[in-house]
């Protein structure tokens, strides 16, 4: 098989599955689950065939010219690899969830179908080979995640949809006009590491820092950075499948990927460190880190807390970017596989919860340990590894990102770290008090004849819970993500 | 109110719009007239001997053919508007009309047909002599409701169609000797002859439906 | 063979619409055997343009000053091929959408429209254009007319006269032109003309007469309601062709004849611009799913306008007119998409009100997602033809350091995205109630998917942009 | 012959002015038949015979008609007004 052949199959493996999803009516409930799971085999089989063959040193590339000023490129590095295996595994986990969620609810064709092309568009940005095509990704992500949060077709779903919409929408046309403005100065580049706008454009100072400004805007929005994070606790009018893969993978993750390719692969970290961007960079994931803690304090909501949790925790991704040195950039990149895990993990438990026993408001948790203890074990150690407590996963890009802010000597940076880590802990540790504690009041509990749905709602939770764990305690082996990381560091720290 | 300031304003804008087009029209001089030598270098082949025949069906026939697709194309966008509602249509019918009408119909065909054929050396030919003819079926239209004699629908349109379905065979027929509407010298005044004939009767039934699908309406 | 090509696209639709009117009763017959060859014909003539240098034809073998010379063109060869294709589509939609009275008269005039197309798209002769100019006119009145409701009749009588007054400028301009020059043909007219004051007043009422009838925004005033009224694949064809061709024609007046004076260029491009603004407005504030197509229609017609802002820049000229032909083409499809879809809906819902058609994305998915990707192409989100438009245009625009247009474009940007995710919201919720789905018909699977081809060939084309750009040189 | 010319010219724009302008639209349908003929004998001085017939036969004649007619079926159904 060509090389390039593989990275057609890795995006086609979740599309032709989300078009005959969409033909197949909604009643045909084996015929789509059968689809759905076979497309998800395939794409976990290809990315471990990526994974084989950059073992070997095998390259995978292809490039097509779109216009003859720009062209698609797809082209698998590790880094790439990182967020494909990420993308992938937890598509299968919120698949198994979603069907358990989503039995006999009405539109599931349109869900599992929008579904799927939205793992095609993050394991598109995943593979993206330069700006150009990673925008394309960008904006098809935005496309279909629009129709995935209008699901549940409440008021506040769509009042949440036109928000979402509001900032994505004209965060791309930012991204566009840096793209443009950015192609017309350097041409139809592919990401290298180090960069290629140092070497090729001797353009001013400002204007690049002009662009970076603008490419912020218009990638951190899907980041959920301070100002343009409102739509994230919005969002969370969607049920709670899509709100996993929102924070874990699809959105957020999309737009802090997208900055370290800005960074490390546009402007290398070198010139990106000269122009002033990474001072730009720290201030605003300093600020995103500590508002989204404090907000999530404030919250009576179980999902809002999350969603503000998810503000605020994916900014250590750009603080470890924002990091000079390789320490925080391995933080940054391990930051981004193990935050996801757990807090799909925590958006599993609280999907159950509301779905099993209607708990929907943090006050509801008491007890729930005695009520539902696997689900509250899974709860319990993502949440600790959310504040960082050794050794879930959350403890290595924590630890990580305070070596990195010490090597830089920025010892205010680890005040913060260390206050963030505080306040995580202020609105988790309740939780868990309440969860395990407290005397259990009534319950309102729903679907008692459902054994069959509450097993496939709690098994990917246990699952996520269990690999937060693991992720912690083999973080050091070849292939973990932190290995991972620091083959990628080598390359961008080698010159 | 707003109806006057609009007129006032069209009046205005005619007004500067007449003067300004007046005075270039005057000021216009002509700068190259090689189309004109050619005219004259082409006309003996172009079998007549009129210019405006010649350059009508002759040189830029496709003008003239598109041209009729336009007229018949109004016929179908009338049928398009056909309003759904029945009234008496008007006539004008006594003896003397009556009378008068016998005389002139016939008078009128056959200035029709004279103008038709001396279109080939002077002023004339199939678009005003189509004109008098439908002139003369509506004159007998609105004098003889009652004698006047309507075909059959698909008749009708047969006749409709025909100027342009004969203008197009004889283009088709040409592209077999050289290219579209192709036809010189000999040949040339026998297929604008045949073209002015066909056109006359069949726009001439055109332009007198105008005027009698509009007043014989039924509802459909 | 090709040279007979051009000939043959005369003859067909004149003979297929002799054929449509004379037996109407199997005038779809007619007709959509007409749109196939039609449409096998433009391809064959954009492989022979393709393939062959430049060529012309002589009709009657008069050669070009006397006679009348046709010249096919690569970007007007593009447009008339696309447009065959929305023709055929249309034509096979209409068949199953409107009544029979209807589709007696709709073959007809709508080959008859094919005619024009061709006239224009590849004549050399500005008053053979004219003619073809009048015949699309009349086609498209018409066609408007064809639903007999009184508004519909009042919008195309207001349509009517608009498009004749401008035929009228067209001619006085055609006029002024051959009593100055004793000249007709485009090519043998660009070596001798001069920037004289006849001249200048020749190309004004030509300037007017086309923004008129491509409904440029303070002469739109007809365009609203006459799309909006009209039978739904009349609609199509309307906003999809007809308007296209007179823009075309501009363009290529633009680019061969006129010697544009900078400032007026520029006008014309701050009118795209207020196009922009006052259509998306329009079409968000509009209650009617049709009217607020065609006021998108119009805003649409505001981003072709925005070539002549770059038309004479220092900058490279080929991406501002990338941009437009790549509007163009998107325009032409996404709008027919879109109508065919949202005839569907109408159809289904039996009402225009946009308010009345939540939820119907669970009624008729196909059609909402016809509109769905229509939109994305309008918007102008990746990968679309409509994106590779506004890229070029963004582009253009920040090469030759215009940053007012820079920023209409991305203004008009968030207010169409602003209308069509209002509509595609409300498309995705609640349906208001679910006896609706009785009213779906069989027929409807073919109504959907044509308008659902045409929607995503507007997306998916983009992926060959570059043999589209190669193509058009 | 200039002054039958700027006769016919002047006649010409004042029967226009008052096809527009005229409020009673039977009296303007008259003046656009007169207008028609006036427009004939114009042709006829420009050296255009088939112009001029035509222009009787149809914008006097055919057009008249029509225009006629209309004016009757309107006042017949009360819409004298439209």
């Amino acid at each position: 098989m060509q090389n390039s052949t593989i990275l057609l199959l890795l995006l086609a493996s979740s599309t032709l599955p989300a078009l005959i999803i969409f033909l197949t009516p909604s009643r045909y409930v084996l015929t789509r689950n059968i689809t759905n799971l076979s497309g998800i085999f395939s794409k976990i089989f290809f990315v471990l065939l990526l994974f084989h063959g950059l073992a070997h040193d095998e390259v995978y590339s292809l490039s097509f010219a779109f216009t003859p000023h720009s062209s698609i490129v797809l082209k698998v590095d590790t880094l790439s690899m990182l967020f494909a295996t990420l993308s992938s595994i937890l598509w299968l986990f919120t698949t198994i969830y979603a069907i358990a969620y989503f039995k006999d609810t009405k539109n599931q064709n349109r869900f599992f179908g929008f579904f799927s092309l939205c793992v095609t568009a993050t394991v598109g940005l995943s593979v993206a080979g330069n700006l150009f095509t990673f925008f394309i990704f960008y904006e098809f992500l935005t496309l279909t995640t629009f129709a995935l949060i209008l699901h549940t077709q409440t008021v506040e779903a769509k009042k949440a949809t036109i928000i979402y919409l509001a900032h994505t929408i004209i965060g791309g046309l930012f991204f566009l006009v840096a793209l443009v403005v950015l192609q017309s100065v350097s041409g139809d580049v592919e990401f290298q590491s180090g960069g290629y706008l140092g070497v090729l454009s001797d353009a001013s100072p400002l204007f690049l820092q002009a662009i970076f400004v603008l490419l912020l805007i218009g990638i951190g929005v899907k980041a959920a950075i301070f100002p343009l994070h409102h739509w994230l606790p919005s969002a969370m009018a969607a049920p709670a499948p899509v709100s996993a893969l929102l924070h874990a993978v699809a959105v957020v993750k999309a737009g802090a990927f997208g900055l370290i390719r800005v960074v490390y692969e546009v402007y290398g970290v070198e010139l990106s460190r000269s122009l002033g961007l990474l001072d730009i960079l720290l201030g605003v994931a300093v600020v995103t880190i500590l508002f989204g803690s404090i907000m999530a304090l404030r919250q009576l909501d179980i999902k809002k807390l999350l969603a503000y949790s998810t503000v605020s925790q994916v900014s250590y991704i750009l603080l470890g970017i924002a990091l000079f040195g390789p320490l925080g950039t391995i933080g940054a990149m391990v930051h981004l596989v193990h935050q996801g895990v757990m807090k799909i993990t925590l958006f599993f438990c609280a999907g159950a919860f509301a779905k099993l026993h209607n708990i929907k408001k943090i006050d509801q948790l008491d007890g729930l340990g005695k009520v539902m203890p696997f689900g509250a074990l899974a709860f319990s150690i993502a949440a600790l590894g959310m504040i960082g407590i050794p050794p879930t996963a959350g403890f290595i890009s924590k630890y990580y990102l305070a070596l990195g802010a010490y090597e830089n000597e920025l010892l205010w940076v680890l005040g913060v770290l260390a206050l963030s880590s505080l306040l995580n802990a202020m609105y988790f540790l309740p939780l868990l008090y309440r969860i395990w504690f407290l005397a259990p009041k009534e319950l309102h509990t729903q679907q008692q004849e459902k054994k069959g749905a509450n097993l496939f709602l709690l098994l990917p939770a246990l699952v996520g819970a269990l690999l937060s764990l693991l992720l912690g305690v083999f973080a050091l082996s070849d292939w973990s993500p932190l290995g991972l990381a620091e083959k990628i560091v080598e390359l961008e720290y080698r010159r | 109110m707003r109806n006057k300031t609009f007129h006032s304003l069209l009046y205005f804008l005619a007004f500067w719009l007449f003067v300004g087009l007046s005075f270039i029209l005057t000021n216009i001089n002509t700068l190259d007239s090689s189309m004109h030598t050619k005219l004259f270098e082409a006309m003996p082949h172009s079998g007549v001997t009129h210019e405006v025949t010649a350059v009508l069906l002759n040189f830029r026939a496709l003008d003239t053919l598109l041209e009729v697709g336009v007229i018949l194309l109004s016929l179908i966008a009338i049928h398009a508007l056909e309003p759904n509602f029945r009234y008496t249509p008007l006539s004008f019918e006594n003896t003397i009309t009556n009378t008068f009408v016998a005389i002139l119909f016939p008078l009128i065909a056959l200035y029709a047909f004279y103008i038709l054929y001396s279109g080939s050396y002077q002023s004339g030919g199939a678009f005003s002599a189509s004109a008098l003819l439908a002139g003369g079926i509506i004159i007998l239209r609105l004098v003889k409701p009652r004698s006047f004699f309507v075909p059959k629908e698909l008749i009708l349109r047969f006749l409709y169609v025909s100027g342009l379905f004969y203008f197009v065979c004889v283009g088709m027929i040409s592209l077999f000797f050289g290219s579209f509407l192709e036809y010189r010298d000999y040949i040339a005044s026998f297929y604008i002859i045949s073209i002015e004939s066909v056109l006359m009767l069949s726009l001439g039934a055109i332009l007198s439906a105008y005027f009698i699908n509009a007043v014989q309406r039924v509802k459909p | 063979m090709f040279n007979n090509l051009i000939p043959a696209l005369i003859i067909t639709p004149a003979l297929f619409a002799i054929l449509g009117f004379l037996f109407s009763k199997r005038a779809a017959f007619f007709g959509i055997a007409f749109g196939l060859i039609f449409f096998s014909e433009s391809l064959l003539l954009l492989y022979g343009v393709a393939t062959k240098s430049p060529w012309a034809y002589h009709f009657g073998g008069w050669q070009a000053p006397l006679g009348i010379a046709f010249a096919p063109l690569r970007f007007g060869s593009s447009i008339l091929g696309v447009s065959a294709f929305v023709m055929l589509l249309t034509f096979i939609y209409a068949r199953f959408s409107l009544q029979e009275s209807q589709r007696a008269l709709f073959y007809p005039l709508s080959t008859f429209l094919a005619l024009g197309l061709v006239v224009v798209y590849l004549s050399q002769d500005i008053f053979t254009i004219y003619v073809g100019l009048e015949i699309i006119g009349l086609c498209a009145v018409g066609l408007s007319a064809l639903q007999k409701s009184p508004k519909a009749l009042h919008a195309s009588l207001v349509y009517l006269f608009s498009t004749l007054v401008a035929s009228g400028f067209y001619l006085l301009g055609v006029v002024i032109i051959y009593a100055k020059y004793g000249l007709l043909n485009i090519s043998a007219l660009i070596p001798v003309i001069q920037e004289e004051l006849p001249t200048l007043v020749a190309f004004g009422f030509m300037v007017v007469a086309f923004l008129l009838k491509t409904a440029v925004f303070p002469l739109s005033f007809w365009l609203a309601n006459a799309h909006a009224n009209a039978p739904t694949p009349v609609s199509a064809l309307l906003s999809a062709l007809v308007i296209k061709a007179t823009f075309y024609l501009m363009y290529l007046f633009a680019a061969t004849l006129f010697i544009f004076e900078y400032e007026l260029s520029y006008f014309l491009a701050f009118l795209g611009v207020g196009a922009i603004f006052y259509g998306g407005i329009k079409a968000y504030l509009s209650s009617d799913l049709k009217l607020l197509i065609a006021y998108s229609t119009i805003s649409q017609v505001g981003y072709l306008l925005l070539i002549f802002a770059f038309i004479d820049e220092h900058t490279d000229p080929s991406m501002a007119f990338n941009a437009m032909a790549f509007a163009l083409f998107s325009h032409t499809l996404a709008k027919s998409g879109f109508f065919l879809a949202a005839g569907v809906v109408v159809h289904i819902a039996q009402t225009k009100e946009i308010s009345a058609l939540q939820g119907y994305a669970s009624i008729t998915p196909v059609s909402v997602f016809a509109i769905a990707l229509s939109a994305v192409s309008l918007i102008g989100l990746p990968p679309s033809l409509g994106f590779v438009s506004k890229w070029y245009y963004l582009q253009s625009a920040y090469l030759s350091e215009s940053w007012f247009f820079l920023f209409a474009i991305i203004g008009g940007g968030i207010l169409s995205a602003a209308y069509l995710f209002k509509l595609l919201i409300l498309f995705l919720e609640h349906p208001l109630e679910e006896g609706h789905l009785l009213r779906r018909e069989k027929s409807h699977t073919t109504l959907e998917w044509t308008a659902f081809t045409l929607s995503f060939l507007s997306v998916f084309l983009a992926f060959f942009s570059n043999s589209i750009i190669a193509f058009m040189g | 012959m200039l002054l039958i010319d700027t006769l016919l010219l002047v006649l010409l724009l004042w029967l226009g002015f008052k096809i527009t302008f005229t409020k009673d639209h039977f009296n303007a349908i008259i003046h656009f038949i007169v207008f028609g003929m006036i427009l004939a004998l114009a042709w006829v001085r420009l050296g255009a015979f088939d112009l001029a017939l035509a222009e009787i036969a149809l914008g006097a004649g055919i057009t008249g008609a029509l225009l006629l007619d209309t004016i009757t079926f309107l006042k017949k159904i009360g819409r004298e007004d439209a």
